[in-house]
């Protein structure tokens, strides 16, 4: 490992999270053995005070994941030119077996912390905390997911080698190579484009329909199109939104739309769509919570909040994506 | 109005320094009354008051205010029960040296979503009711101890609160400052507050306007009375 | 005024400072000799490896060029004394042995 | 969004920080600076290699150098017409270059033979480049021309003492302007002929051989096919080169970052303690919030203004002194450690290249641990219990 600043910044970061939430989990199994509502002992008002502790780490962590993920990336950018052959991220994170997992696991250490605190969100209204014990269980998830993000990082700054050629952008999403990056690159644009956009109005549609009324099929509905819109929109930033943003018929890079020479568009992008995703996907999960009596009023409204956000954002990131097609001279067909 | 169940509360439960400060009350105080809590230094007194203030919880028991058990509720939810019920008013005033005494004032309603010419409007009005409005500016080290027990009834009356509970408020104040003190609560009573006091002051209970005693030793009640 | 409005005016300003700065920073790189096309004809022509940062030594003044290999620099039992010396990393052998491995496909 | 309550909390945490003037704008004071030579580190560091990054871009794609026993070693010309007929490589040419100690000065220049140099008409030079006949003619860097006791000017002479011992005087034709001085401070440029005449060069020898590679992707098989025919050579990539640069600025700033984690740790320390070590006076100021109505989050939110302004403020005023200082100021205070030290020492401006991934580097390395370290000593400020004021 070298001592570059954007690894020494990385690194450092995620010590610090992990201590952070080591100690917000151990005080997690406390409060799953030992929390009883109806005590009022000053043992449970203690744990109750300990709450408020561990709802803040996490928070902080949670922020610190945000800006780590984009850290994560930027830093591959930056030392490809220590990597032959690397000509961005993408042969930075391919220089070695974890580079590509070490950022999936971020974002899963994203997503787990924001669930966490979208259920904490909720639970702090119910006078009785009906979430709790399930609330600190997925606390510990995140903490096993957390530390394998961290070996995963660790791994991977520590096991580069400079004279270890990798295959670059040009290479993974190529429509000539292997694997599913350059099946994703290789797939048609049109087909790619129809299906991406009719997705998009399903799940709007669905969006508006669990926002007027917060019951069952439209909800999950609603979950279950946005995962799926998230995972085609991953697939179609590579085949061929990327390619508009780039002018180029052959450039499929999910990562290069991230730096200054395409106006950072890339951070508003990925924002907007992990974040519509993600409050629509929550917009189900908490359906089921619904049937705990303290809970019965503060769930529809928190779903009609996040379908409304969530179509928002998702608009908002189809527009984005959807301008260069438009505005820009390059045409596919 | 409020309630209390068999109230028991004790500290430091399960060690060496167990102490058991209040044991098994049960009182009640309704709308409009004028209570003195009253007995000697080390009886009860000012635990109960913080029970019933839902600054802290019973040990056992149940603590009702208006009809609603509070004595399990969360902190989250107690202190807003609390921000919008009572008002306090503390022996030693508690302000916060260093702020204005229209700052002090406005303090307790800073975490709510109220804009701040509204909530200054507010405070400007108590403190005009108090006689106060050409203090407002002065740091409140700087005022007088009449001064100061004025701006914390000031702060207590600033979330127009149904009850206000009072811990010993004449011990540092002077027969015709604590007249003066009696009177505004008086006042207070009047326009349909209820008021709890918490006093070994004669000056207080001898007052033929309080219509509830209820005397603590030992942190349990003694006997309790109504008038009228 | 609010306290937290006085903030963040200050907040502001400060950004403002910065915004500046990163103008000042644009307009600077885009007139910096590093972009004019005598340097790089410079460069080009005359075939330079290195930059001139310190010309202690010759492996600090061309440190792409030097033998960072060898053991001693200058000969057996001498010691390492420039300054330099203390701040450029160990060497760099990747030339050494290029073998072609590739992850991901 | 309750975006009053926010501000009003905000208010009270901004008073509350004014009345303790002195400790505060000392806390301030203290993360100013260490923020301050951490950014100016990471912003001198990051340009250097930028630039590195841009002029070296230019550099030949192939030096090949000859070893022998581990040193290196004068090449022989004849070797160029089997490198030519590697597939991929247009051009071979020699290098001749070394450097020449002055004992006047106590300085080291690098001295560069040239053939026909194809520089005409160059802007940053004054004067011109000696022609590939001239025997007598030199064009030489600003500061040789500022080192010596009588600043050199067109026209005058250097004297230089050759392989023999004899003196041999140059004319100066031409002067490097000081915008390029980042990669001709110290040179002395003369022909090729009068290069090994002033070295006693053998024939067809070189220092090394530069080669041309048209093709891009043709780099590394050109030269691994140079190192099969010839196993004593060394073939240096024009990447590797560049990859040097960044590894030596990363390396040394990431040196003396190391140096300054001690200063943030102890400046860690010193938060966590004034966290943790709350006076009496705000432990009684927090139990009076919580009595007359502020709850347990409040306070927190509080704690979390409090370190924001903290840091926010030392981070935005260090990173403006850092850029003021490394780019306006020429970056005096560290840039000794950074450039190295010699007699010839090149003035030149830095060009500001400055990120948002260094602004967030930054930002990882010292507001993160700082705010972290306040997070569980703002908590236990925040439990106090409400009735101990009335205990109390």
């Amino acid at each position: 490992m070298f001592l570059h600043p954007g690894i020494i910044a990385l690194t450092l970061g995620s010590v610090i999270v992990l201590l952070l939430v080591f100690f917000a989990s151990a005080l997690g199994i406390k409060i799953i053995r030992r929390w009883d509502i109806k005590s009022s002992s000053e043992e449970q008002l203690m744990l109750e005070r300990k709450t408020y502790l561990v709802s803040t780490l996490v928070q902080y962590a949670l922020l610190f994941e945000v800006v780590s993920i984009f850290l994560f990336i930027y830093t591959a950018e930056d030392i490809h030119t220590l990597l032959a052959g690397a000509m961005c991220a993408t042969g930075s994170l391919n220089a070695n077996p974890f580079g590509f997992p070490a950022l999936y696991a971020k974002i899963a250490v994203f997503f787990t912390a924001a669930s966490w605190i979208a259920v904490n969100h909720l639970d702090n209204k119910a006078e009785d905390y009906p979430l709790i014990k399930m609330k600190y269980k997925l606390l510990l998830a995140a903490l096993v997911l957390l530390i394998t993000e961290f070996i995963l990082q660790f791994l991977y700054f520590l096991k580069i080698e400079p004279d270890v050629i990798t295959s670059c952008c040009g290479v993974m999403f190529s429509e000539k190579g292997k694997g599913i990056a350059s099946s994703l690159a290789s797939f048609p644009p049109l087909p790619a484009m129809i299906l991406f956009y009719s997705l998009f109005a399903v799940t709007t549609a669905t969006g508006a329909a669990a926002y007027k009324q917060q019951r069952k099929p439209f909800t999950y509905l609603l979950s279950i199109f946005t995962f799926m819109f998230f995972i085609f929109s991953i697939a179609a930033i590579i085949s061929f939104i990327s390619l508009y943003f780039y002018q180029l018929p052959t450039h499929h890079c999910p990562f290069d739309i991230l730096q200054k020479e395409y106006y950072y568009i890339g951070y508003p992008l990925y924002a907007f769509l992990f974040a519509g995703s993600f409050l629509g996907i929550m917009a189900g999960v908490v359906e089921r919570f619904k049937k705990i009596p303290s809970m019965n009023r503060i769930i529809p409204a928190a779903q009609k909040r996040w379908a409304l956000y969530s179509i928002i954002f998702l608009t908002i990131f189809t527009l984005i994506a959807s301008a260069p097609i438009i505005l820009l001279p390059f045409r596919l067909y | 109005m409020i309630k209390t169940e068999n109230i028991t509360k004790d500290f430091n439960k399960g060690m060496r320094d167990e102490v058991t400060a209040v044991k098994d009350v049960s009182i009640e105080i309704n709308k409009g009354d004028f209570a003195v809590l009253k007995g000697p230094s080390g009886s009860g007194k000012t635990t109960l008051l913080s029970l019933i203030g839902c600054m802290s919880r019973p040990t056992s028991g149940r603590v009702l205010v208006e009809n609603r058990d509070v004595s399990r509720l969360p902190e989250r939810f107690m202190t807003k029960v609390r921000r919008n019920t009572f008002g306090f008013i503390f022996q030693q005033f508690h302000l916060i040296k260093g702020l204005t005494v229209s700052d002090n004032v406005m303090l307790p309603l800073y975490p709510t979503d109220i804009t701040p010419s509204e909530l200054r409007k507010r405070a400007e009005d108590i403190l005009n009711t108090l006689g106060m409005s050409d203090r407002k500016k002065f740091q409140v080290q700087k005022l007088s101890g009449g001064e100061q027990q004025r701006t914390a009834i000031a702060r207590a009356l600033i979330n127009n609160p149904a009850i206000i509970l009072a811990d010993e408020p004449t011990a540092h104040l002077d027969t015709h400052l604590s007249e003066e003190f009696l009177s505004i609560m008086r006042n207070l009573q009047q326009q349909g507050k209820t008021i709890v006091i918490a006093t070994h002051d004669p000056l207080v209970y001898e007052k033929e306007y309080v219509n509830l005693y209820i005397e603590m030793r030992d942190g349990m009640v003694r006997g309790a009375g109504r008038k009228h | 005024m609010r306290k937290s409005t006085a903030f963040f005016i200050f907040i502001t300003a400060n950004l403002a400072v910065m915004a500046a700065l990163y103008i000042h920073s644009l307009t600077a790189v885009s007139k910096h000799p590093v972009f004019k096309k005598e340097i790089k004809e410079i460069a080009e022509k005359l075939r330079l490896t290195d930059l001139v940062l310190s010309t202690d030594a010759r492996y600090t003044r061309h440190p792409s060029q030097a033998d960072l290999f060898s053991a001693f620099q200058d000969f057996p039992g001498s010691i390492e004394h420039f300054p330099t010396g203390s701040v450029i990393p160990p060497p760099d052998f990747s030339y050494m042995r290029t073998e072609i491995r590739i992850y991901g496909n | 969004m309750a975006i009053n309550k926010h501000k009003n909390i905000l208010d009270y945490t901004l008073q509350s920080l004014l009345r303790r003037k002195f400790k505060n704008t000392g806390i301030i004071l203290v993360f100013t600076f260490i923020i301050f030579a951490v950014s100016s580190i990471i912003l001198l560091s990051y340009s250097l290699k930028k630039e590195a990054g841009m002029l070296l871009k230019y550099s030949p794609e192939i030096i090949v150098q000859k070893i022998l026993a581990g040193r290196h070693e004068l090449i022989s010309t004849k070797i160029k017409n089997e490198i030519m007929g590697i597939p991929g490589v247009s051009k071979v040419e020699p290098r001749y270059w070394g450097y020449y100690y002055d004992s006047g000065v106590r300085a080291n220049y690098t001295i560069i033979g040239i053939g026909v140099s194809g520089i005409e008409n160059n802007r940053l030079i004054k004067g011109r480049m000696p022609s590939a006949n001239e025997k007598n003619a030199a064009a030489i860097g600003r500061e040789i021309a500022d080192a010596r006791i009588i600043k050199k000017d067109i026209g005058d002479s250097l004297n230089l003492q050759n392989s023999e011992g004899r003196w041999m005087e140059f004319k100066i034709v031409g002067i490097f302007e000081s915008d390029s001085e980042i990669l001709t401070a110290d040179l002395i440029i003369i022909s090729e002929s009068a290069f090994k005449s002033l070295v006693g060069m053998p024939e067809d020898t070189a220092t090394d051989l530069a080669v041309r590679v048209a093709n891009e992707t043709e780099i590394p098989t050109a030269a691994r096919k140079i190192k099969e025919l010839f196993p004593y050579s060394r073939p240096i990539l024009r990447d590797e080169v560049i990859r040097t640069y960044d590894a030596v600025f990363g390396w040394r700033s990431g040196l003396i970052l190391a140096m300054f984690a001690g200063a943030l740790a102890a400046f860690i320390i010193l938060a966590w303690d004034k966290a943790t070590g709350l006076s009496a006076e705000e432990k009684q100021e927090i139990g009076i919030l919580k009595a007359i109505g502020w709850e347990t989050s409040d306070i927190l939110e509080m704690k979390f203004w409090e370190g924001l302004v903290i840091s926010l403020t030392s981070f935005m005023c260090g990173l403006i002194l850092a850029y003021l200082h490394i780019f306006l100021l020429d970056g005096f205070l560290f840039a000794p450690a950074l450039k190295g030290w010699s007699v010839i020492y090149p003035h030149f401006n830095l060009a500001p290249f400055i990120d948002f991934y260094q602004i967030a580097i930054l930002m990882a390395i010292t507001v993160l641990p700082y705010i972290a370290s306040t997070i569980i000593p703002s908590w236990k400020a925040s439990i106090t219990d409400p009735d101990t004021v009335m205990r109390g």
